[in-house]
Protein backbone atom coordinates (compact mmCIF):
# COMPACT_ATOMS: atom_id res chain seq x y z
CA UNK A 1 0.00 0.00 0.00
CA UNK A 2 1.11 3.61 0.03
CA UNK A 3 3.78 4.98 2.32
CA UNK A 4 1.82 8.12 3.26
CA UNK A 5 0.69 8.66 6.54
CA UNK A 6 -1.11 11.79 6.00
CA UNK A 7 -4.33 11.68 3.83
CA UNK A 8 -6.18 15.18 2.64
CA UNK A 9 -9.38 14.91 4.38
CA UNK A 10 -11.32 12.12 5.89
CA UNK A 11 -10.06 8.71 5.41
CA UNK A 12 -12.22 6.94 3.13
CA UNK A 13 -14.26 3.65 3.75
CA UNK A 14 -12.53 2.79 0.15
CA UNK A 15 -9.27 3.19 1.51
CA UNK A 16 -10.01 1.14 4.54
CA UNK A 17 -11.30 -1.50 2.34
CA UNK A 18 -8.25 -1.62 0.32
CA UNK A 19 -6.25 -2.10 2.88
CA UNK A 20 -8.77 -4.82 4.60
CA UNK A 21 -8.27 -6.75 1.39
CA UNK A 22 -4.63 -6.76 1.37
CA UNK A 23 -4.62 -8.78 3.84
CA UNK A 24 -5.17 -12.22 2.90
CA UNK A 25 -1.92 -12.12 1.02
CA UNK A 26 -0.09 -12.80 4.20
CA UNK A 27 -0.78 -16.29 5.14
CA UNK A 28 1.79 -16.30 8.02
CA UNK A 29 -0.88 -13.40 9.86
CA UNK A 30 -3.24 -15.11 11.99
CA UNK A 31 -5.03 -11.97 13.98
CA UNK A 32 -5.35 -8.68 12.70
CA UNK A 33 -6.50 -6.24 14.90
CA UNK A 34 -7.64 -2.55 13.60
CA UNK A 35 -8.61 0.89 14.93
CA UNK A 36 -10.54 3.32 13.49
CA UNK A 37 -10.82 6.94 15.09
CA UNK A 38 -14.34 8.75 14.23
CA UNK A 39 -15.05 12.45 14.79
CA UNK A 40 -18.19 12.02 16.88
CA UNK A 41 -20.76 15.18 17.22
CA UNK A 42 -19.78 15.63 20.77
CA UNK A 43 -22.57 18.37 22.18
CA UNK A 44 -20.47 20.76 24.41
CA UNK A 45 -22.01 23.41 26.36
CA UNK A 46 -24.80 23.28 23.98
CA UNK A 47 -23.42 23.55 20.98
CA UNK A 48 -22.42 20.40 18.83
CA UNK A 49 -18.93 19.41 16.71
CA UNK A 50 -19.46 19.58 13.45
CA UNK A 51 -16.26 18.58 12.18
CA UNK A 52 -12.08 18.44 13.63
CA UNK A 53 -9.72 20.48 11.51
CA UNK A 54 -6.37 18.55 11.41
CA UNK A 55 -3.44 20.40 11.14
CA UNK A 56 0.29 18.53 11.26
CA UNK A 57 3.97 19.22 11.55
CA UNK A 58 3.91 17.65 8.04
CA UNK A 59 8.02 16.66 7.86
CA UNK A 60 7.86 15.28 11.21
CA UNK A 61 5.30 13.01 10.44
CA UNK A 62 6.66 10.37 8.66
CA UNK A 63 9.84 9.84 10.92
CA UNK A 64 7.78 10.18 13.79
CA UNK A 65 5.51 7.04 12.68
CA UNK A 66 8.56 5.30 11.68
CA UNK A 67 9.61 5.48 15.18
CA UNK A 68 6.91 4.66 16.91
CA UNK A 69 6.30 1.40 14.42
CA UNK A 70 9.55 0.52 15.00
CA UNK A 71 9.22 0.60 18.85
CA UNK A 72 5.95 -1.53 18.24
CA UNK A 73 8.10 -3.88 15.90
CA UNK A 74 11.00 -4.48 18.66
CA UNK A 75 8.50 -4.96 21.81
CA UNK A 76 5.96 -7.21 19.73
CA UNK A 77 8.23 -9.95 17.73
CA UNK A 78 4.83 -11.69 16.17
CA UNK A 79 4.09 -8.40 14.11
CA UNK A 80 3.71 -8.37 10.70
CA UNK A 81 3.17 -5.30 9.53
CA UNK A 82 1.60 -1.63 10.74
CA UNK A 83 -0.44 0.56 8.71
CA UNK A 84 -1.13 3.68 10.20
CA UNK A 85 -3.27 6.46 8.01
CA UNK A 86 -4.53 9.66 9.51
CA UNK A 87 -6.42 13.04 8.26
CA UNK A 88 -5.29 16.18 7.90
CA UNK A 89 -7.38 19.27 6.99
CA UNK A 90 -11.59 19.17 8.41
CA UNK A 91 -12.83 15.58 8.69
CA UNK A 92 -16.50 15.54 9.33
CA UNK A 93 -18.65 14.35 12.04
CA UNK A 94 -19.21 10.81 11.32
CA UNK A 95 -16.25 10.55 9.17
CA UNK A 96 -13.16 8.60 10.15
CA UNK A 97 -9.36 10.22 11.02
CA UNK A 98 -7.42 7.24 11.92
CA UNK A 99 -6.69 3.85 10.36
CA UNK A 100 -4.31 1.82 12.65
CA UNK A 101 -4.18 -1.92 11.26
CA UNK A 102 -1.77 -4.09 12.95
CA UNK A 103 -0.89 -7.83 12.09
CA UNK A 104 0.47 -10.93 13.65
CA UNK A 105 1.16 -14.17 13.77
CA UNK A 106 -1.41 -14.66 16.81
CA UNK A 107 -3.70 -12.38 18.58
CA UNK A 108 -2.80 -11.28 21.70
CA UNK A 109 0.36 -9.17 19.63
CA UNK A 110 -1.56 -8.22 17.07
CA UNK A 111 -4.20 -6.86 19.45
CA UNK A 112 -1.82 -5.41 22.01
CA UNK A 113 0.58 -3.54 19.16
CA UNK A 114 -2.76 -2.26 17.62
CA UNK A 115 -4.02 -0.59 21.07
CA UNK A 116 -0.16 0.35 21.65
CA UNK A 117 0.29 1.79 18.57
CA UNK A 118 -2.61 3.93 18.74
CA UNK A 119 -1.70 5.60 22.07
CA UNK A 120 1.75 6.21 20.42
CA UNK A 121 -0.10 8.19 18.07
CA UNK A 122 -1.83 10.25 20.64
CA UNK A 123 1.24 10.82 22.42
CA UNK A 124 3.83 11.37 19.58
CA UNK A 125 2.75 12.39 16.40
CA UNK A 126 2.74 16.05 15.81
CA UNK A 127 -0.37 16.60 14.88
CA UNK A 128 -3.21 18.96 16.20
CA UNK A 129 -7.08 18.88 16.23
CA UNK A 130 -9.17 22.16 16.15
CA UNK A 131 -12.69 21.06 17.21
CA UNK A 132 -15.13 23.54 15.22
CA UNK A 133 -19.11 24.05 15.77
CA UNK A 134 -22.14 23.83 14.47
CA UNK A 135 -21.69 28.34 15.09
CA UNK A 136 -18.24 28.37 13.76
CA UNK A 137 -16.65 29.00 16.86
CA UNK A 138 -13.61 26.68 17.89
CA UNK A 139 -11.24 24.95 20.13
CA UNK A 140 -7.81 23.69 20.40
CA UNK A 141 -7.95 20.24 22.06
CA UNK A 142 -5.42 18.19 23.67
CA UNK A 143 -4.99 14.84 23.89
CA UNK A 144 -5.54 12.65 27.25
CA UNK A 145 -2.48 10.49 27.08
CA UNK A 146 -3.36 6.87 28.43
CA UNK B 1 21.97 34.76 9.82
CA UNK B 2 18.27 34.49 9.74
CA UNK B 3 16.20 31.41 11.30
CA UNK B 4 12.69 29.83 10.43
CA UNK B 5 10.24 29.65 12.73
CA UNK B 6 6.89 27.59 12.36
CA UNK B 7 3.79 27.66 14.76
CA UNK B 8 1.75 24.78 15.05
CA UNK B 9 -2.28 24.33 16.74
CA UNK B 10 -3.29 27.11 19.13
CA UNK B 11 -0.18 29.05 18.53
CA UNK B 12 -1.22 29.68 15.46
CA UNK B 13 -3.86 31.97 16.82
CA UNK B 14 -1.34 33.82 19.23
CA UNK B 15 1.16 34.76 16.71
CA UNK B 16 -1.40 34.94 14.19
CA UNK B 17 0.74 33.40 11.53
CA UNK B 18 2.05 29.88 11.17
CA UNK B 19 5.44 30.89 10.23
CA UNK B 20 8.11 33.92 10.68
CA UNK B 21 11.65 34.64 10.06
CA UNK B 22 13.69 35.89 12.49
CA UNK B 23 17.41 37.57 12.23
CA UNK B 24 20.02 37.42 14.45
CA UNK B 25 19.24 35.09 16.96
CA UNK B 26 22.15 32.88 18.05
CA UNK B 27 20.31 30.70 20.81
CA UNK B 28 16.75 28.88 21.63
CA UNK B 29 16.71 30.95 24.92
CA UNK B 30 17.33 34.06 22.68
CA UNK B 31 14.77 33.22 20.01
CA UNK B 32 12.43 32.64 23.10
CA UNK B 33 13.19 36.28 24.51
CA UNK B 34 12.43 37.86 20.86
CA UNK B 35 9.08 35.55 20.06
CA UNK B 36 7.91 36.95 23.64
CA UNK B 37 8.65 40.00 22.60
CA UNK B 38 6.40 40.27 19.53
CA UNK B 39 3.73 38.11 21.23
CA UNK B 40 3.53 38.78 24.64
CA UNK B 41 0.62 36.24 24.77
CA UNK B 42 2.41 33.03 24.25
CA UNK B 43 3.95 33.03 28.23
CA UNK B 44 0.30 31.85 28.61
CA UNK B 45 0.37 28.61 26.63
CA UNK B 46 2.84 25.01 26.92
CA UNK B 47 5.06 24.02 23.96
CA UNK B 48 7.90 22.33 22.90
CA UNK B 49 10.45 23.12 20.63
CA UNK B 50 12.05 21.15 17.74
CA UNK B 51 15.12 21.92 15.73
CA UNK B 52 15.41 21.06 12.45
CA UNK B 53 12.77 18.14 13.63
CA UNK B 54 14.70 17.11 16.67
CA UNK B 55 12.47 18.26 20.18
CA UNK B 56 14.99 19.73 22.12
CA UNK B 57 14.44 20.05 25.98
CA UNK B 58 18.03 22.58 26.86
CA UNK B 59 19.11 25.61 25.08
CA UNK B 60 20.57 25.33 22.16
CA UNK B 61 22.89 26.89 19.49
CA UNK B 62 21.13 28.11 16.53
CA UNK B 63 22.79 28.29 12.92
CA UNK B 64 21.86 30.18 9.44
CA UNK B 65 18.97 28.51 8.31
CA UNK B 66 17.88 26.86 11.06
CA UNK B 67 13.88 25.37 11.16
CA UNK B 68 12.38 25.96 15.22
CA UNK B 69 9.52 24.70 15.58
CA UNK B 70 6.85 25.58 17.98
CA UNK B 71 4.31 23.04 19.33
CA UNK B 72 1.50 23.05 21.90
CA UNK B 73 0.66 19.51 23.24
CA UNK B 74 -0.34 17.12 20.00
CA UNK B 75 -3.83 16.37 19.48
CA UNK B 76 -4.11 13.67 16.83
CA UNK B 77 -5.92 10.65 16.30
CA UNK C 1 -27.02 -5.49 10.17
CA UNK C 2 -27.88 -9.21 10.28
CA UNK C 3 -28.05 -10.87 13.01
CA UNK C 4 -26.62 -14.25 12.19
CA UNK C 5 -23.16 -14.69 14.57
CA UNK C 6 -22.25 -18.10 12.13
CA UNK C 7 -21.29 -17.63 8.26
CA UNK C 8 -20.95 -20.64 6.07
CA UNK C 9 -17.13 -20.51 5.09
CA UNK C 10 -15.21 -17.66 5.33
CA UNK C 11 -16.35 -14.32 6.59
CA UNK C 12 -15.98 -12.29 2.96
CA UNK C 13 -14.18 -9.00 2.62
CA UNK C 14 -17.47 -7.90 1.38
CA UNK C 15 -19.41 -8.48 4.69
CA UNK C 16 -16.70 -6.97 6.57
CA UNK C 17 -17.07 -3.99 4.33
CA UNK C 18 -20.97 -4.01 4.57
CA UNK C 19 -20.26 -3.99 8.49
CA UNK C 20 -16.97 -0.78 8.40
CA UNK C 21 -19.20 0.91 6.18
CA UNK C 22 -22.30 1.19 8.79
CA UNK C 23 -20.32 2.37 11.27
CA UNK C 24 -20.71 6.35 10.16
CA UNK C 25 -24.17 5.84 11.03
CA UNK C 26 -23.09 6.36 14.74
CA UNK C 27 -22.22 9.82 15.28
CA UNK C 28 -21.85 9.43 19.08
CA UNK C 29 -19.20 7.24 18.63
CA UNK C 30 -15.16 8.28 18.18
CA UNK C 31 -13.38 4.55 18.16
CA UNK C 32 -14.19 1.28 16.69
CA UNK C 33 -11.66 -1.14 17.50
CA UNK C 34 -11.91 -4.26 14.76
CA UNK C 35 -10.21 -7.93 15.39
CA UNK C 36 -10.21 -10.18 12.08
CA UNK C 37 -9.00 -13.71 12.45
CA UNK C 38 -7.36 -15.57 9.59
CA UNK C 39 -6.13 -19.00 8.83
CA UNK C 40 -2.45 -19.59 8.74
CA UNK C 41 -0.71 -21.57 6.47
CA UNK C 42 1.31 -23.20 9.63
CA UNK C 43 3.78 -25.37 9.12
CA UNK C 44 3.34 -28.77 11.44
CA UNK C 45 6.30 -31.00 11.32
CA UNK C 46 6.41 -30.58 7.89
CA UNK C 47 2.73 -30.60 6.31
CA UNK C 48 1.13 -27.31 5.59
CA UNK C 49 -2.18 -26.47 7.11
CA UNK C 50 -4.35 -25.94 3.96
CA UNK C 51 -7.80 -25.14 5.75
CA UNK C 52 -9.78 -24.95 8.95
CA UNK C 53 -13.25 -26.94 9.11
CA UNK C 54 -15.21 -25.28 12.06
CA UNK C 55 -18.54 -27.36 13.25
CA UNK C 56 -20.80 -25.92 15.85
CA UNK C 57 -23.33 -26.32 18.12
CA UNK C 58 -25.49 -24.14 16.36
CA UNK C 59 -28.20 -23.54 18.60
CA UNK C 60 -26.24 -22.77 21.24
CA UNK C 61 -24.28 -20.03 19.45
CA UNK C 62 -26.70 -17.12 19.64
CA UNK C 63 -27.45 -17.28 23.21
CA UNK C 64 -24.04 -17.95 24.19
CA UNK C 65 -22.71 -14.60 21.91
CA UNK C 66 -25.66 -12.64 23.95
CA UNK C 67 -24.07 -13.54 26.80
CA UNK C 68 -20.87 -12.80 25.73
CA UNK C 69 -22.69 -9.17 24.45
CA UNK C 70 -24.25 -8.73 28.03
CA UNK C 71 -20.88 -9.61 29.79
CA UNK C 72 -19.43 -6.90 27.48
CA UNK C 73 -22.11 -4.04 27.71
CA UNK C 74 -22.14 -4.09 31.13
CA UNK C 75 -18.52 -4.38 32.19
CA UNK C 76 -17.58 -1.74 29.47
CA UNK C 77 -20.76 1.20 29.97
CA UNK C 78 -19.03 3.28 27.24
CA UNK C 79 -20.18 0.78 24.52
CA UNK C 80 -22.51 1.12 21.45
CA UNK C 81 -22.51 -1.68 20.13
CA UNK C 82 -20.66 -5.42 19.32
CA UNK C 83 -20.74 -7.29 15.92
CA UNK C 84 -19.78 -10.70 15.78
CA UNK C 85 -18.98 -13.16 12.97
CA UNK C 86 -17.52 -16.55 12.53
CA UNK C 87 -17.32 -18.95 10.09
CA UNK C 88 -18.97 -22.30 10.20
CA UNK C 89 -17.11 -25.07 7.64
CA UNK C 90 -14.15 -24.91 5.66
CA UNK C 91 -12.27 -21.97 5.78
CA UNK C 92 -9.09 -22.10 3.52
CA UNK C 93 -5.49 -20.84 4.63
CA UNK C 94 -5.44 -16.55 3.92
CA UNK C 95 -9.68 -16.59 4.59
CA UNK C 96 -11.00 -15.10 7.53
CA UNK C 97 -12.60 -16.95 9.86
CA UNK C 98 -13.63 -14.24 12.83
CA UNK C 99 -14.68 -10.84 12.74
CA UNK C 100 -15.54 -8.92 15.66
CA UNK C 101 -16.63 -4.81 15.60
CA UNK C 102 -17.01 -3.11 18.55
CA UNK C 103 -17.84 0.93 18.80
CA UNK C 104 -17.62 2.71 21.73
CA UNK C 105 -17.60 6.65 22.53
CA UNK C 106 -13.86 6.67 23.31
CA UNK C 107 -11.02 4.04 22.45
CA UNK C 108 -10.19 2.92 25.66
CA UNK C 109 -13.08 1.44 25.82
CA UNK C 110 -13.17 0.20 22.40
CA UNK C 111 -10.15 -1.32 22.33
CA UNK C 112 -10.39 -3.21 25.62
CA UNK C 113 -13.62 -4.36 24.78
CA UNK C 114 -13.04 -5.86 21.37
CA UNK C 115 -10.31 -7.71 23.19
CA UNK C 116 -12.03 -9.35 25.84
CA UNK C 117 -14.81 -10.20 23.24
CA UNK C 118 -12.32 -12.08 22.03
CA UNK C 119 -10.89 -14.17 24.65
CA UNK C 120 -14.76 -15.05 25.54
CA UNK C 121 -15.81 -16.09 22.00
CA UNK C 122 -12.75 -17.86 22.12
CA UNK C 123 -13.25 -19.63 25.85
CA UNK C 124 -18.07 -19.78 25.53
CA UNK C 125 -18.60 -20.08 22.36
CA UNK C 126 -19.26 -23.92 21.32
CA UNK C 127 -17.27 -23.65 18.08
CA UNK C 128 -14.38 -26.90 17.34
CA UNK C 129 -11.94 -26.12 14.35
CA UNK C 130 -10.17 -29.13 12.74
CA UNK C 131 -6.71 -28.43 10.87
CA UNK C 132 -6.66 -29.96 7.58
CA UNK C 133 -3.29 -30.53 5.80
CA UNK C 134 -2.15 -30.47 2.42
CA UNK C 135 -2.07 -33.86 2.66
CA UNK C 136 -5.53 -33.86 3.97
CA UNK C 137 -4.80 -35.40 6.85
CA UNK C 138 -6.47 -33.31 9.93
CA UNK C 139 -6.00 -32.66 13.59
CA UNK C 140 -8.65 -31.24 16.27
CA UNK C 141 -7.34 -28.12 17.91
CA UNK C 142 -7.63 -26.76 21.33
CA UNK C 143 -7.84 -23.28 21.95
CA UNK C 144 -5.09 -21.54 24.56
CA UNK C 145 -7.26 -19.23 26.49
CA UNK C 146 -5.47 -15.64 27.83
CA UNK D 1 -38.24 -42.43 27.41
CA UNK D 2 -35.48 -41.46 24.41
CA UNK D 3 -33.04 -38.90 24.76
CA UNK D 4 -30.47 -37.22 21.73
CA UNK D 5 -26.95 -37.03 22.22
CA UNK D 6 -24.80 -34.87 20.57
CA UNK D 7 -21.21 -35.20 19.80
CA UNK D 8 -19.32 -32.57 18.56
CA UNK D 9 -15.44 -31.73 17.93
CA UNK D 10 -13.22 -34.93 18.18
CA UNK D 11 -15.49 -36.58 19.70
CA UNK D 12 -17.45 -36.88 16.72
CA UNK D 13 -14.56 -39.56 15.65
CA UNK D 14 -14.39 -41.16 18.88
CA UNK D 15 -18.00 -42.30 17.98
CA UNK D 16 -18.19 -42.20 14.64
CA UNK D 17 -21.30 -39.91 15.12
CA UNK D 18 -22.78 -36.79 15.46
CA UNK D 19 -26.17 -37.70 17.21
CA UNK D 20 -27.39 -40.81 18.74
CA UNK D 21 -30.45 -41.88 20.78
CA UNK D 22 -30.30 -43.45 23.87
CA UNK D 23 -33.48 -45.30 25.60
CA UNK D 24 -34.16 -45.50 29.64
CA UNK D 25 -31.34 -43.37 30.61
CA UNK D 26 -32.48 -41.79 33.71
CA UNK D 27 -29.49 -39.46 35.09
CA UNK D 28 -26.18 -37.98 33.29
CA UNK D 29 -24.44 -40.34 35.20
CA UNK D 30 -26.06 -43.22 33.61
CA UNK D 31 -25.89 -41.77 30.19
CA UNK D 32 -22.31 -41.96 30.81
CA UNK D 33 -21.86 -45.13 31.47
CA UNK D 34 -23.98 -46.24 28.41
CA UNK D 35 -22.23 -44.54 26.31
CA UNK D 36 -18.72 -45.74 27.65
CA UNK D 37 -19.71 -49.48 27.66
CA UNK D 38 -20.27 -48.32 23.33
CA UNK D 39 -17.02 -46.10 23.06
CA UNK D 40 -14.82 -47.36 25.44
CA UNK D 41 -11.99 -44.46 24.34
CA UNK D 42 -14.33 -41.91 25.58
CA UNK D 43 -12.93 -42.17 29.20
CA UNK D 44 -9.15 -40.65 27.00
CA UNK D 45 -11.06 -37.11 26.20
CA UNK D 46 -12.19 -34.26 27.87
CA UNK D 47 -15.59 -32.91 27.59
CA UNK D 48 -18.34 -30.35 29.08
CA UNK D 49 -21.93 -31.90 29.25
CA UNK D 50 -25.00 -29.83 28.34
CA UNK D 51 -28.29 -30.90 28.74
CA UNK D 52 -30.90 -28.48 26.65
CA UNK D 53 -28.44 -25.72 25.84
CA UNK D 54 -27.46 -25.56 29.88
CA UNK D 55 -23.74 -26.93 30.76
CA UNK D 56 -24.52 -28.72 33.78
CA UNK D 57 -21.27 -29.65 36.26
CA UNK D 58 -23.17 -32.35 38.71
CA UNK D 59 -25.03 -35.42 37.12
CA UNK D 60 -28.74 -34.46 36.84
CA UNK D 61 -31.72 -36.69 35.93
CA UNK D 62 -32.64 -36.92 32.38
CA UNK D 63 -35.87 -36.82 31.22
CA UNK D 64 -38.17 -37.91 27.84
CA UNK D 65 -37.06 -35.52 24.89
CA UNK D 66 -33.75 -34.13 26.92
CA UNK D 67 -30.85 -32.94 24.52
CA UNK D 68 -27.50 -33.77 25.67
CA UNK D 69 -24.56 -32.82 24.08
CA UNK D 70 -21.30 -34.24 24.39
CA UNK D 71 -18.37 -31.32 23.97
CA UNK D 72 -14.44 -31.59 23.66
CA UNK D 73 -12.92 -27.57 25.02
CA UNK D 74 -13.97 -25.11 22.72
CA UNK D 75 -11.41 -24.18 19.71
CA UNK D 76 -13.40 -21.19 18.16
CA UNK D 77 -11.91 -18.58 16.51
Amino acid sequence: MSNNILIPGPVTHDLITAYLNAISNRTDAGGHSCFIGQVRADNIAGKRVKAIEYSAYEKMVRPEADQIINMILSEFDDVKSIDILHSVGIVKAGEISLFVLVSAGHRHHAIQACSKTVELIKEKLPVWKKEIFNDNSHEWKQNNLA
Amino acid sequence: MVVKVLFFGVLTEVTQTSCKHYNDVNSISHLKFRIQDDFPEIVHYNFRISVNNEIINDDAVLNDGDEIAFMPPFSGG
